[in-house]
């Protein structure tokens, strides 16, 4: 296979070789069920345990007992929200959000709307992508019971200021969760510090496995359990634990910590670098997102005018290159992304977007290569556009 | 996802690029829906002698564009009416479902180049 | 380490070898995300595909698109449940089950109950644990519209008339699912001939990855998706697939189709062995669950007058035997299992039981070292309590 | 689950058996809750002299029966009266949460049995 650059690290990360390491032995010999009381049971009981520890560090918990594992980021956004819903509904049945976060927070919204009589808030965003506090705090009523707003954008990189939220939410008593899926390994997150009530991981997108996520749930916080089964996770989400991938999110969230700075200011230089060579060679091209500290920095996304995105990745694919337009996860959908709609970008113009995510492996050889072929495509799609007039 | 086919279409379109001199152009889609697609002919004696295209879209309304213009050249207007989306998506080996609607617009923008042509033709007629 | 003797399959069982060489690829190199359009992602997206069809073809479905992967057997029992209750509930609000169900379908009835005003029938067993078909034709109701009753019983092997119950489920228009998990890789489990609506599997149950389990719902049933988020199982489960897990539940599937008869011949011989030297050697053993063909071929399931099952495990453990007592979901509470309790059994004698359950690879040398150490073991504990009188 | 400590007292209890001759016998809990333990002692000069246990219960019933069995063997009946259920579970460098009081019923049988002693004294000294 010839050499692949791969920049969509915002959609899935490769797996660390010593994440890898760490799970094999539960693929193999070590495979007993955690709930069983016979050795191989307590090992493995034992195993998650540490697991759980290591996700406690990643985010600075105050006890492990916080952490509750999941079959994925999505699962984890549907219980803090569901949970939290259920448990209040009869002190009030009105949620806030935001028009830009991921489909696993506005689907569930729309699916406590629709099936469970709640009302929904969805706050507007600035041309950056950030809400606006005030907004924010005027739309808190009295039977307001849970605010969920996204700590980074997993399209456009916008970081939330989720601390000055989480003072909002306690001023007025509400509860506070934050999908913090793309923020995590990226940017510190210090659930303490933020004093957010409840927050969202998932171990694809810091060099771990697919199929697991986590939901920490401070102390205290009422929820009602989503998944019904058995008596795991302190009865909080049945289900026979996916053993292998805990473990996995557990080291990988341990590197993840032990990474941070370097990666992060490796990743700022290598992204500012994309932007301004973008900005410099090819005309007509809008970054979308915040500049600076307040985008993530892995993130870089552009709308090209004149062209739609499917064309850029597929030509960037011949190249080696692996890239997204907009969110994975939506590109099942012939929607342009509802991120780059909110930001008050026409259709035609959100369709022609490039979302470029670094890794902490990613190396400025590679970035150099994306940057010597990107205007090359560009160009090739423009030529032959009939918006496009030369 | 898509064909061999369609990549191939994709990644070197047939009779891509615009005409100066067409005789008739034709249009379909609107950027809201992410798909726009020009065809530009040179017709004689009712024929399609010379075809060329410029689409913005995803890679199957690319494709599509591609393998229509190939499809009507050298075919008189009324055969090149009868061809149909079908036809193009199976030309290209199949589309994605998804894609069979909304990306597989270019059999229309040969109706309307065609459709322009004979009323413009009426009008000369008349007059 | 020392030998060790295992005979809990029901409770989870090792992964296959050559399950784990087929995941092995896709926790290493294979990473793409199966939502993106480049290579990496289409070559994902094409390997789940074929694991689909792996799962189709155990249960002999008409079509890959009726599995819808899940992130466990319970979730997929949350699905079933939740998702078709909350598609008919404009139809009608009862739901008729069994007392023997797994966890994950009684708590889910219980939810259901609770937070959502649905009324649930919890149909009664017979001593062996069968229900009664005119009892469940009885409690059909013009406002039911699911009837849940589990294939096969995870503690103690009972296996339910299934084709009947569909056939019934069929003449009053109300749809019907059943758990699989215990049942596939047991016995034959096919779809199509079965008449079933919805069927849960879970992969770690035949030999492949914990924290994977797939729905089959049959085309044209309503379904309302529980899961909130991206597109992924044709907008049925939203959440980044678990890749590997998928991976290794196709291969396992596989396998489980292509051993089961030999398999079940086998086994069937061990287990009638274990039975009949049990109620040969040890006094007062009550076997749970009826005998020959409508018993599990895996499952033997005793209950031992005057002691208490987890003094049993842990005296075998210390002899390298693993085995259970009641669903090992269950070890986390302090109940006798609700199952031995549904029997008509008391509280006492509930507390004594002992599941042995085997997997494809358990050999009679090991089933003899088992029998030759279970009297003593039985022995040692009956000496010890207030309850026997020598 | 269990520390090395109660794994130790479950596999080789201490004081195991039942006692023919006892002064006095204790017992608490029962059957449908999963665990009865029964004390036999001998008492001397207000003395526990000799002290034996059955349980019927779960690993934890069984270690803190013979735990309780050790700390009071010897002791006089106000110490032994003193011995706690936290002791016990200490004794044995703790219990799981879960088994914290349901299977932690032994000091309550070596409590039941002198109570009973003592009431028996009364009723003699009476007659
Ligand atoms: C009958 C039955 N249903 C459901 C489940 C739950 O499956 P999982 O462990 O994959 O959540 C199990 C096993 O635990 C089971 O035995
Ligand atoms: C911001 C955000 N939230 C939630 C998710 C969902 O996580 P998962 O893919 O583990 O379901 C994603 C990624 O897809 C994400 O980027």
């Amino acid at each position: 296979m010839d050499k692949r650059y791969y920049f969509d690290h915002a959609a899935t990360t490769p797996i660390d070789e010593k994440v890898f390491q760490e799970m094999e032995p539960f693929l193999t010999e070590e495979f007993g069920n955690p709930s069983s009381i016979y050795q191989e049971g307590q090992k493995a009981n034992q195993t998650i345990m540490e697991a759980r520890e290591k996700v406690q560090d990643l985010i600075n918990a105050e006890d492990s007992r916080e952490i509750i594992f999941t079959g994925s980021g999505t699962e984890a956004d549907n219980l803090a929200i569901k949970g939290v819903a259920m448990a209040l509904k009869d002190k009030g049945k009105h949620i806030i959000t935001s028009e830009i976060e991921h489909h696993a927070v506005l689907h569930t919204c729309e699916f406590m709307e629709k099936h469970l009589g709640f009302d929904v808030t969805y706050l507007e965003v600035d041309g950056d992508g950030f809400i606006d506090l005030e907004d924010l705090e005027n739309s808190i009523r009295d039977d307001t019971i849970l605010i969920t707003i996204m700590m980074a954008n997993n399209e456009i990189g916008t970081i939330q200021p989720v601390k000055e939220i989480a003072e909002i939410a306690k001023d007025h008593e509400v509860y506070f969760h934050t999908d913090a899926v793309q923020a995590a390994g990226q940017i510190e997150v210090d659930v303490q510090e933020l004093g957010v009530d409840l927050l969202t991981l998932s171990a694809h997108k810091i060099n771990g496995p697919k199929g697991v996520g986590a939901l920490y749930v401070k102390k205290g916080v009422k929820l009602i359990p989503q998944m019904n089964g058995g008596a795991q996770e302190r009865k909080r989400r049945g289900g026979t634990e996916n053993l292998a991938g805990i473990v996995g999110f557990g080291k990988a969230a341990e590197l993840a910590r032990k990474r941070l700075p370097e990666k992060q200011k490796k990743l700022i230089k290598l992204r500012d670098k994309i932007i301004s060579n973008i900005e410099e060679n090819i005309s007509k091209a809008i970054l979308n997102g915040p500049r600076g500290d307040k985008r993530l920095p892995n993130n870089v996304n552009f709308c090209f005018r004149y062209i739609e995105g499917e064309s850029i990745l597929l030509n960037l694919d011949f190249l080696g290159i692996a890239a997204s337009s907009g969110s994975a996860c939506t590109s099942g959908s012939l929607e342009p992304s509802h991120v780059l709609l909110s930001l008050g970008m026409s259709h035609e113009v959100a369709h022609g977007s490039l979302r470029i995510s670094l890794g902490y492996n990613t190396t400025e050889e590679e970035v150099d290569y994306l940057l010597d072929k990107l205007p090359g495509v560009i160009q090739k799609i423009r030529d032959m556009s009939p918006l496009y007039d030369g | 996802m898509y064909s061999d086919k369609v990549m191939d279409h994709f990644q070197n379109p047939r009779n891509v690029g615009k005409m100066e001199d067409a005789d008739i152009i034709g249009e379909v889609g609107n950027p809201t829906c992410g798909d726009i697609i020009k065809v530009y002919m040179k017709i004689e004696d009712d024929h399609i002698k010379d075809i060329k295209f410029s689409t913005f879209g995803c890679g199957a309304a690319v494709a599509t564009s591609s393998m229509v213009t190939e499809l009507v050249k050298g075919k008189s207007l009324d055969d090149a009416l009868k061809v149909s989306k079908d036809q193009v998506a199976e030309a290209l080996d199949g589309l994605p479902p998804a894609k069979m609607h909304c990306s597989n617009l270019a059999a229309d923008a040969i109706k309307d180049a065609i459709e322009k042509y004979r009323s413009d033709s009426e009008e000369k007629d008349e007059e």
